[in-house]
Order: structure tokens, then sequence, then C-alpha cells
């Protein structure tokens, strides 16, 4: 995730972080079980190597069954789940009913599609409706969208698509998911400089959301040497 | 014809749920002479009569080509006609330059329906006030089309409209069994027929005052010449006319043969009749 | 602008190319036409290419505007193919307002008129238009990509253009000639040297070759010809 | 209807003085003397039937219809002035295409019907435009939400309906659906009464020729709106002129 | 580059005309909704393919045509989603396949559906065909192009024109062509040459075709690097268009015993 602010009157002597393209860096993850999704992600945004927030939210409510776990640009992605979430609002009265998540997929991926060339945004759309049950939309930089059952992104994913090949199982529980969430992320902000703090977690089911944290020095401890 | 409170403009319905203004454009129609399609297996063919408003006068054009598969005859205001033979050879254009293929007649007809439906709903617009036979040949065969100012088009086996069209019309439906059957030029005799049977007396198709136009399979809208006309006249040439059905009034010559009682055309209750 | 690569280097996309996007190619393609004093012969060769491959080896790159007119046209595939189909649209319009039928010389000026329409986003092409104009006599009309507009009686254009012209202007042109008399070509030694000069641009011309599609126009209509070339 | 002729009536834009739009009144009349047009919602879907008068012979049998789809899912059955119809279909189509490239499914029939409703509606609300002078009846089918019908009237109001008729006989049609367990049964019997309900109420006295024009949309059709096949429609048809013919023996026994 | 600006924006193709192309309601001509057009006037079109896919090939045969390509979606050099399917079933007529951008395709993809979808509403029984589709595409890409907002894409259209096998294909640019054999991406220098090969030894028939297709997607796999080893094939015949669910490729790695290990 990048705090990014352009400025373009920053002094040429300061050091890189104060003026430099801001350095960016994320784990998000999201992984279906039985009966709803799980979500998560870390917490950490930098600008340069510098970490402006050590206790970040990149898990943002859309609606009450639907959230969306950001990664790229932190303004871009800000704006994006703004107005989806005000559309999103507005349809459900249209409707008199709770929206689908692929419905919020497919405006996340409007706007995506639409607006390519000036954003930096991979988006991971999960949620819960009547009709699909929990359901992951993953909307990466390009503007495409694809569902899958478990889906992870942001600059420190690229570490670990093998942990998540190796470890995923359809038709988990609840409990299973979470825990291989958590593995999942806390592996990749090991390994990624850019992503690190505490992991933000979140399970969505018919009930709504239950989001808890499971902090920096309880994450579960793997191989260091 | 008298007036009422309630035919003043398009936008107002009568109390009886009719749209007078839409009802008068459909009279205007009648002013126009008279035109007959008809199609065969594969052939949709328009025939026209023309008139000159004077002795030195040319006569005017009916049939207008649209595309290579589609030709419309017209009665009523040419000037209208001329606005919708625009619109449709547009159409068409764009059609062959998005899809390289030609237009399905039924679509562009659709397509027209709706664009003159607008000026019968708006106070700043009036209905045009014309009638089109459209000929034309698709993937599916041959096509008739009969449009109405009301906005209203059908999908014909034949049709005729314009002054006197229904004395064509009762020709028409007498033969209509034979059409899809009989060759091309048949079809055209039976056309002139019917087209004949709609002038007054003393007057006789001439090439002069016909126009034909064919469309079929690898054949390209036709609007005949000269040579091609007397040939197709020459068939019915001499034949007894039928007992003076379509000139009751005995109005003779090119002047507008309105006569109140004359042919009191079904087709204008038709075409406002919501059916 | 924001720039994945230059701004958010984590999420630059590794491995990817960046490519710069570049609106025109080059298919390749040669056109040589002729006119005589009832004729035109236009040929061109059937290869579209691009680079080292060759996307197809029967291309026809002659369009029949009408019974008297044919375009030739070679260079960028995707401007030949929406200049040829407006070209097209807009000789249906002319039929439509004046009941006849264009003559070459009316097209030849009109597709000037596209052409340097175009003139700051130019058709990438090379178009050499051949037919009998209202009196009946050949003419080939040739053009550059921005609308210069010239009648001539032959002219070879396309890939292979600057190798076949001086070869034409020595033939038919009987230009570095000495004691020679100029005559009107006869149709059947125009047909015989455009085959000739094809097979020598598919010698030395990779974006040149497989087989020439020939049209010869005449009053009573325009028959078509192949002959094979060479298809490496 | 004493304001008639007194000049309150000319105008969508005016009220009469005891509270009336009588313009839009005007438009429904319309509507009435059109074709009869009933629509019937079952247990597993929707079938509409429509009773299309024919005026004259020269017309290609089969032709002219007034049943459209708007969508796949979606079937319309108008009736009224067929130009005014044929564009509340282009409108109906055009909003249902906007959902889906917007939200990526099907439009649910109860948002599309709003939607059309609205722009019915605003045709009430002008002088410079007329009412549309056209009923429509909309339907489909959905695994999760079941089957739906609404029906729309030029008024811009519509409500949602088991059974609906709307046209020249719609009050003898109403009386006939009222008859019939509508939540109880399944489209392939629906079709049968749908047959013999038009059949029943048409006038031949008035109006010589009609076609029967049927279409579904059901769970049997996977939620597409379908004209229903010949073969099923012939027996259909055949069913109602049977029927017809043993009220009319009935009628003369008694005689 | 100022005249640039006038390139960026729709003009019309010649002046006082109807302009045929311009004012017909192609995808990208119009403007995106409401807020579409205020950002597109100023940001610079030099979108780079995201995720993408690789070849698509084509192959005719007597009755009708075949095309497959694989479902993998690279993100760069990672195989990000291994279940992108574009082989597409456009109508009873014709098939469709793409390669390049799959962003870019499922935004041409939804389109294409719409426009089945309102043909199937006129309900005239006419069906569009794959001379159409393919004229279309050439437009819908080359307006796109001059626009200098490319589609980052490579069409293959297949289908049954008129009774008769189809086989077309269409670029970024909106080069457009014909050909009984068509293969993009890298399988233009490695599928091409085996397909011509085979069709220069007489006609083909729908298995002989099959096979001689399943052959060149093995041979994309062991040598192009953004292939995958489960790929969809679709037939198109007389009979309508089928679609295969992704199958998985068939491989063979003995010549690594061939190889001598020191």
């Amino acid at each position: 995730m990048a705090a990014s602010v352009i400025n373009t009157y920053a002094d040429p002597c300061l050091p890189e972080w104060m003026n430099a393209p801001h350095s960016t860096g994320t784990s998000i993850m999201a992984c279906e079980f039985d009966g709803g999704v799980v979500i998560g992600a870390d917490s950490r945004t930098t600008t340069g190597a510098y970490i402006a927030n050590r206790v970040t939210d990149k898990l943002t409510k859309i609606t009450d069954h639907i959230y969306c776990c950001r990664s790229g640009s932190a303004a871009d992605t800000q704006a994006i789940a703004d107005i989806v979430t005000y559309h999103l609002n507005f349809h459900r009265m249209e409707l008199g009913e709770p929206p689908l998540v692929q419905t919020a997929a497919a405006i996340f991926r409007e706007l995506c599609y639409n607006y390519r060339d000036s954003l930096v945004a991979g988006i991971l759309v999960a949620g819960w409706d009547k009709k699909k049950g929990g359901q992951i939309y993953c909307v990466p930089i390009g503007g495409m969208v694809q569902r899958q059952a478990v889906s992870i992104g942001g600059s420190g994913s690229s570490y670990v698509y093998g942990y998540v090949d190796a470890n995923f199982k359809p038709n988990m529980t609840k409990e299973e998911a979470v825990k291989f969430v958590t593995n999942t992320l806390t592996l990749a902000m090991l390994r990624d400089g850019s992503s690190g703090g505490v992991v933000r977690l979140g399970v969505i089911t018919e009930a709504g959301v239950e989001r808890t944290v499971i902090l920096g020095d309880q994450l579960p401890k793997f191989y260091e040497g | 014809m008298f007036r009422n409170q309630y035919d003043s403009d398009v936008t107002v319905w009568s109390p009886q749920g009719r749209l007078h203004q839409v009802e008068y454009a459909m009279e205007a129609v009648k002013l126009g002479s008279a035109t007959v399609a008809l199609k065969n297996k594969q052939f949709a063919v328009l025939i026209a009569l023309k008139r000159a408003v004077s002795e030195l006068s040319a006569y005017q054009k009916k049939i207008i080509p649209i595309d290579d598969h589609i030709g419309i005859s017209i009665s009523g205001l040419t000037a209208d006609a001329r606005m919708l033979s625009r619109f449709m050879r547009t159409e068409c254009l764009n059609h062959r330059y998005a899809h390289d293929a030609a237009m399905p007649v039924g679509r562009l007809i659709a397509l027209v329906g709706n664009k003159m439906q607008i000026c019968t709903q708006r106070y700043d617009k009036r209905p045009l006030g014309v009638g089109l036979l459209v000929a034309g040949y698709d993937d599916q065969g041959p096509h008739i089309y009969q449009t109405c100012p009301s906005a209203n088009f059908f999908d014909c086996r034949a049709m005729a409209i314009g002054a006197r069209s229904q004395s064509a019309r009762t020709y028409l439906e007498k033969h209509l069994s034979t059409f899809m059957d009989c060759d091309l030029q048949e079809l055209v005799a039976h056309g002139l027929r019917a087209l004949r049977d709609t002038l007054p007396n003393e007057s006789e198709l001439n090439t002069k005052n016909v126009s034909i136009a064919i469309v079929g399979p690898k054949t390209p809208l036709r609007v005949c010449d000269e040579a091609e006309l007397t040939r197709f006249l020459a068939l019915v040439e001499g034949e007894e006319r039928r007992g003076g059905s379509g000139s009751a009034t005995g109005d003779a010559g090119p002047a507008p043969d309105r006569a109140p009682g004359d042919d009191r055309d079904p087709q204008v209750a038709v075409a406002m009749d919501t059916e | 602008m924001l720039s994945v690569n230059s701004n958010f280097p984590e999420y630059a996309v590794p491995g990817a190319k960046q490519l710069r996007f570049e609106p025109y190619a080059d298919n390749g393609g040669s056109v040589v036409a002729i006119a005589g004093e009832d004729y035109a012969v236009i040929g061109a060769d059937t290869r579209l290419s691009t680079g080292f491959s060759i996307y197809t080896r029967e291309q026809k790159k002659l369009f029949k505007l009408s019974d008297r007119t044919v375009l030739g046209a070679t260079g960028c595939w995707c401007d030949t193919l929406t200049l040829t189909r407006l070209l097209q649209a807009r000789m249906q319009m002319y039929e439509h307002e004046h009941n006849k039928a264009m003559s070459t010389p009316a097209v030849a000026q009109m597709l000037s008129t596209m052409l340097y329409y175009k003139r700051f986003f130019p058709y990438y092409i090379s178009n050499i238009l051949a037919g009998l104009d209202a009196d009946g006599k050949g003419c080939v009309y040739s053009y550059d990509p921005i609308g210069h507009c010239e009648r001539s009686n032959y002219r070879a254009g396309g890939s292979a253009g600057a190798q076949l012209q001086p070869l034409l202007d020595n033939q038919i042109g009987l230009k570095n000639m000495q004691n020679v008399t100029e005559a009107p070509v006869p149709k059947d030694k125009a047909l015989a040297l455009l085959k000739d000069v094809f097979i020598s641009a598919a010698e030395r011309d990779i974006y040149t070759g497989d087989c020439i599609y020939i049209l010869v126009i005449t009053a009573s209509g325009i028959q078509e010809e192949k002959f094979e070339l060479r298809k490496d | 209807m004493s304001s008639i002729g007194t000049g309150y009536d000319l105008s969508a834009s005016q009220f009469s003085p005891d509270g009336r739009v009588f313009q839009v009144e005007y438009a429904a009349k319309a509507v009435e003397n059109s074709g009869t047009v009933i629509g019937l919602r079952g247990k597993d879907g929707v079938v509409f039937a429509v009773e299309k008068l024919v005026t004259s012979k020269l017309y290609e049998p089969g032709a002219n219809k007034r049943i459209f789809h708007v969508d796949e899912h979606v079937g319309m059955a108008v009736a009224g002035l067929i130009s005014d119809a044929r564009q509340m279909v282009e409108t109906a189509r055009s909003e249902a295409s906007n959902y889906r490239s917007q939200y990526g499914i099907p439009v649910p029939l109860k948002y599309l019907n709003e939607r059309v409703s609205m722009y019915m509606h605003a045709y009430t609300l002008y002088s410079a435009v007329r009412p549309y002078g056209c009923s429509v009846v909309m339907g489909s089918w959905s695994e999760h939400d079941g089957p739906q019908m609404f029906m729309l009237d030029p008024s811009g109001v519509s409500f949602s309906y088991f059974g609906c008729a709307v046209g020249k006989a719609k009050q003898a049609a109403k009386t006939e659906i009222e008859k019939l367990k509508l939540a109880d049964m399944t489209v392939k019997e629906l079709v049968k009464e749908a047959a013999r309900i038009i059949y029943l109420v048409h006038d031949e006295l008035k109006d010589k020729q009609f076609e029967l024009e049927l279409s579904w949309v059901s769970k049997d059709t996977k939620g597409r709106h379908q004209l229903v096949p010949r073969d099923v429609a012939a027996e259909a048809e055949n069913h109602a002129k049977q029927s017809l013919a043993d009220i009319e023996d009935s009628d003369e026994g008694e005689m | 580059m100022a005249f640039m600006g006038d390139v960026l924006n729709p003009l019309p193709l010649w002046q006082n005309g109807p302009t045929p192309g311009s004012f017909y309601n192609f995808p990208g001509n119009a403007s995106l909704g409401p807020v579409g057009r205020t950002v597109q006037d100023f940001k610079a079109h030099s979108a780079n393919p995201i995720t993408t896919t690789t070849t698509v090939i084509g192959l005719k045969f007597d009755k009708g045509c075949v095309i497959a390509a694989d479902t993998l979606g690279s993100y760069g050099s990672l195989a990000r989603f291994r279940d992108c399917p574009r082989v597409l079933k456009v109508n009873d007529l014709i098939l469709l396949g793409s390669g390049g951008d799959y962003a870019d395709y499922q935004y041409l993809k939804d389109i294409i559906e719409q426009k089945i979808i309102d043909e199937q509403c006129i309900g005239d029984g006419l069906q569009l065909k794959p001379k159409s589709l393919h004229c279309w595409l050439t437009r819908v890409l080359y307006n796109k192009r001059s626009k200098m907002d490319p589609l980052w894409n490579n069409y293959v259209v297949a289908g049954i024109q008129d009774g008769e096998p189809f086989l077309g294909a269409v670029d970024k640019l909106g080069t457009a062509y014909e050909d009984a054999t068509i293969a993009t991406g890298m399988g233009a220098y490695m599928a091409t040459p085996l397909l011509r090969d085979a069709l220069e030894k007489g006609p083909l028939d729908e298995e002989s075709a099959k096979a001689l297709v399943r052959k060149c997607m093995e041979v994309l796999f062991y040598r192009d690097a953004r292939s995958f080893p489960r790929y969809q094939l679709g037939v198109v015949t007389a009979d309508g268009v089928i679609v295969e669910e992704p199958v998985e490729l068939k491989h063979d790695w003995t010549l690594a015993h061939m190889i001598q290990m020191k």
C-alpha cells in the first residue's frame, strides 16, 4: 500500500523518502471456505523505505456483506472503494435487497478498466450473498475480473504463490481457512520488505463480518535461518 | 370534415382515444398517386403510377432506390419521403460499412418505424405525411413492407397505397393465392393490372407514367428502363379492363383526385386503429 | 500520468516488455499498373506480411470500385481496409445523389481529397488507381500517402516500387533508349511485362511474392488473371 | 366525465377542476380499443397470450407481432398503439442492456419495471408531449426470484400481478382468469387456459380475423423468454377451439 | 506534437458529409458515461498489456473450423490466472478466439455478447455471420488504434458463412485477413509452418484438423514460455458450435533421457 503524494516542489537535496517516488508494498489475501470467505492483509504503508503507517487497515467495507482488500496506490484504491460504496448503497435502495458480490466486482472492474492508464490498483473483492454464498473476485491492475477460490495480491504475494498452491484445499472449515490465511500473510510479510506489521483479518458469512487482528509479535513462527 | 377541438396538435388525445393529427396525416398518403408492391417466392416488385403536375412538367419520381437490395415506392409528401429515404440510405450504408453485409429489410423498417414515431408524440413536430411501400431482398427471401404516417408498419404479401388504391387492393386480395408460385413476368403483370384498376376510365398505363422496380436473388434492385417497361406493359396490353371500379367518380386527369365517399379507405382506420 | 514502473516499482510487472504503441504497420506488397489506348492492366502480389512473418499468401490487394475503375493499395493494411471501405461508401452516395456511376477521373480526384483530409494522421498506403476515363482511354493515377495525385500511363508502387519503376521507364516509357519510336503498348505486351517485372521483384524483395492477382479493364468489363510467383 | 370538452382536457400538463388529468385517461382509451392481451403467472413461469387482430388479408401471416423480447429472460406483451409500444420496447431493451453492461448480470424484472414505469410516467407530465397510448405486460422467471409479472399503464403506474388482462375484452378475460387457481398451475396448463380465454373473449361480430400469439418464460425454458413452440401452441389452439365449440353446442342444447 | 490533438478527438472522416463509421455507434466511440469523457480527454494513452494470454490457433477443415487456446493469464512472467477461457461461442455460426490483454478481451466480449442478445431480441431468426463479425471487429479495433488507445488483442473469428467455413484474424491495429491457417503470437512462428505444411498435403477432415491443432498446442507448450498445459478447443461446423471444457495436454519428456548426465 502506498501513501502517495507527488511533491513536485521538493528539494532535491532531501533524503529519498521525503520526495522520491512513493515506494509501495502490500500483502493481501482472500480465501473461500464452507459458508463464507476469509480476507486478510498486512498493515504497512510505506513512502520510500519509510513506514508512514504501521497499523493501516487495508480491508475496506463496501456493504455489510462485501469487503475489498486494497493494494496499489492508497489514494486510488480508497477513492475507488468510496465510489463503489456509494454506488452499491444507491443500488441497494433501488433493488430493495443487498447487492451481489458479483455486482460489486463488476463496478470495481468497470472503474479499474476505464481508468486503467491513470490508476494503480489491484483489488480483491470478497463477500457473501444469498445467490452464490462466499465469493472472491480478483480485479488486478489492467482491469480484468476473475472469480477465484483463493486469491492473493500485492507485492508480497509473489513470494507465497507456491505456499498457497501447496496448501489450499477446497471446502475448508472456517478455522482452517483463518489459519491458512494467517500463515500465508505471515510468510509474505517475512520476505517482502514492503509488507509487515500486524495481520488484519475478516471473516464474512451470512451472519455478517467478524474482524480480528493478530499482532506482529503473536504471528506464527517459521524458519528464519 | 369539420373541426373539432382535439385535432389541433399531435400531442392531444381525443376522448375516444384517437389522435386526429395522425389520422389527418394518413389522409396525405391518399393524395399521392397509387403504387403497388407484390412478391413471389423469389422476387419483390414495386410498381408505381407517376403523375405530371402539368403538360410541361416531367413526371414525378415515385421509386427511390435505397441500396442494392432495397427500394421504396412513395405516396404522399415527396419531401418527407426524401428525408426518410436519406435516413434509410445512411442506415444501409452504415450497416454495410460496419458489417460488410446488406441490412436485413425488417430491421431497417423497424428503425424507420421508431424514427417516425418520435414525431407523432411531440408538440414541435408533425407526423410524416408519407406512406412507403418497401421492397427488399435478404437472406430470408423477398419482403414487402408498408409504412404509414402513424409510424406503424406491416409485413405484407402484397399491398397498394395511394389514390384509389382500394381497387388495387381488391385485385390483389382476389389473386393473392396465385402470387407465390407465379413467375416474374406474371407477377409484374398482376401488379400492372392492380395498378390499372386505380386509373380513371380514359387514362391508360404507358411507359411514361409507370415505374417498375425489381429485386431478387442475385438481382440487385433495378428500376426498369423504357425497353423493359415496354415489354412488361405489353403483357397486359389490350386486356379487358375490369368494370370501372377504380373510377367511380369519373374524376379524370392527374389532379389530386380526392372525392368524399369515394375510396373510403379502410387503411386509415386500420393504421391508426390500435387493433 | 502515473507510471507503474517509475512510481510504483513494486507493482511493475516482472518480465513484461514495455511496448510503445505504434499505430502503423508495414504489411508490404507491390502494385504495378499500365494503361493503353483502350485498356488498363493492374496487378498486385498477394503476400500479406509483417516483418519476417507472412500473415497470408492469398490476400488480394486490388479493389474493383466499379466496372471501369480498380484501386490497388499496399502498405499499412489496416489503413487500406478502412480507406477502401470509405471509398466504396462514398461512391455509393455519389451514385444515389447523381444517378450515375462515378467516372475514373472523379474517383481519382475524390481519393486525393480523402487522403489529404487525413494529412496529419495519414493513411500509410501507396495507392494506384487504374481504369478507363470518360473517353474510354486507359488511365493510371498514382498517389503519395497524403494525397498528391498524378496521372500517367504506367506506374509501380509499394515495397518494390522503387525497383520496378526504372524498369517500366525503360520498357514502356522508352527512357534511355536510342533509335526507338514511340508506339502504344499492346495489351498482350503490357500483361507479359507486368508478369516479368513481378518475377524480378519477388527475387529481390521479401515483402513481394506468392502470386500476382491481375485485373484487365476494358470497355467490355474486367477480366481476372492469376500468376504464381516464388513463395519463399 | 363532466369536464370533457370544457377545455381542461387538452393537455397532459393540466388538471381539470375535479382533479383529473384527462389526457392520460384518453390515452388509456386507445388501449381499450386494442386486441386483448392477457398475462398469467403460474407456479413455474409466466405465459402471455395476445389476440392480434388482422385487418387485411394482404398482411403476411404471423408477422407484425405484439409480443417482444426485451432481454434473454424478459418478455413483453403490448396492447394499444403498436408504434408507441415499440418505443417502450426499445426503452426497456436499452435499460436491460445498460444494467447488464454495468453490473454484469441480467436485470431483475422489478428494477426494470421501475425504470420503464418512470419513463412512461415522464410522458404524462408535460404539454409538449403526449402520454403513451399503450399498456405493456412484462414477465420473467429466475431460479432465485421465481416467476414475476408486471403490468404498466399509460399513466406510468405499474403493479405486480398473478393474472392480468388489458384491451377490448379485459373485463370478460379478467372474469375468466379469476376462475383459475394460478398459483398451483404450471405454464403447460396455463398455455391452454390462455388460448382458451383469448378464443372465448374474441368478438367475432366486430373483428373478423385474428391470430393468437403465445409466449412463455419458465423453469422449463431455463428462464429464457420464448415464443411457445409451434406444436404446443397448435395443441392449445385446438383445445381452445374445441372448448368454444362445446360451449356453443351446450347453448344450442338449452334452446 | 500539437497536431496530434486532432488525432485523439474523433474527427469526421471527411468534411460536409455523412461519415460512415464515426456516427455509427462503436464501443469506444461513444464516451463511457458521465465521467468517462472528462478523464479520457487528457489522459495519455499508452496502456501496456497487463494480464496477457498467448497464442490462439485457428484451422479450417473441409466442413468447418477449429480454434484452440490455452487458459493461462500471465502477469508478466508470473503464471497468475490459470482459468482464463478465451474460446467463445458467439452464436450458432461463430466461434471467437482471442490472445493478448485479458481485460481488453473481457471488455469486448461483454459488448459482443450484448450484440447477440440484441439480435435475439429482434427475433427475426437472422444470425450474425462470421464475416460480419470479422468486419465489425476490424472497425472497432481500427477505431481504437486511431485514437491511440488500442485494444491489445489478436482475434481469430471462425464460423460458417453461408454454408462455407470461414476463418479470419484481426490484430490490435485493425489489420484483418482471412486464411486457412491462423496462429497468433508465438504460434505465428512455431505453429504456422506446421499447419501450412499439413494443409499443403491435402484437405483435412475434422478429426485430422483437431489432431493437428493438438499437436501444435503441444509444440507450443514445449517452446513458449507463456504457455500452459491446459487448453480449450472449439469446433464450428454447419451443425453448430462446440467449445470443449479445458483439457490437459499430454506432454512427452522422454527426450530428457537422451541427454547424457555427467
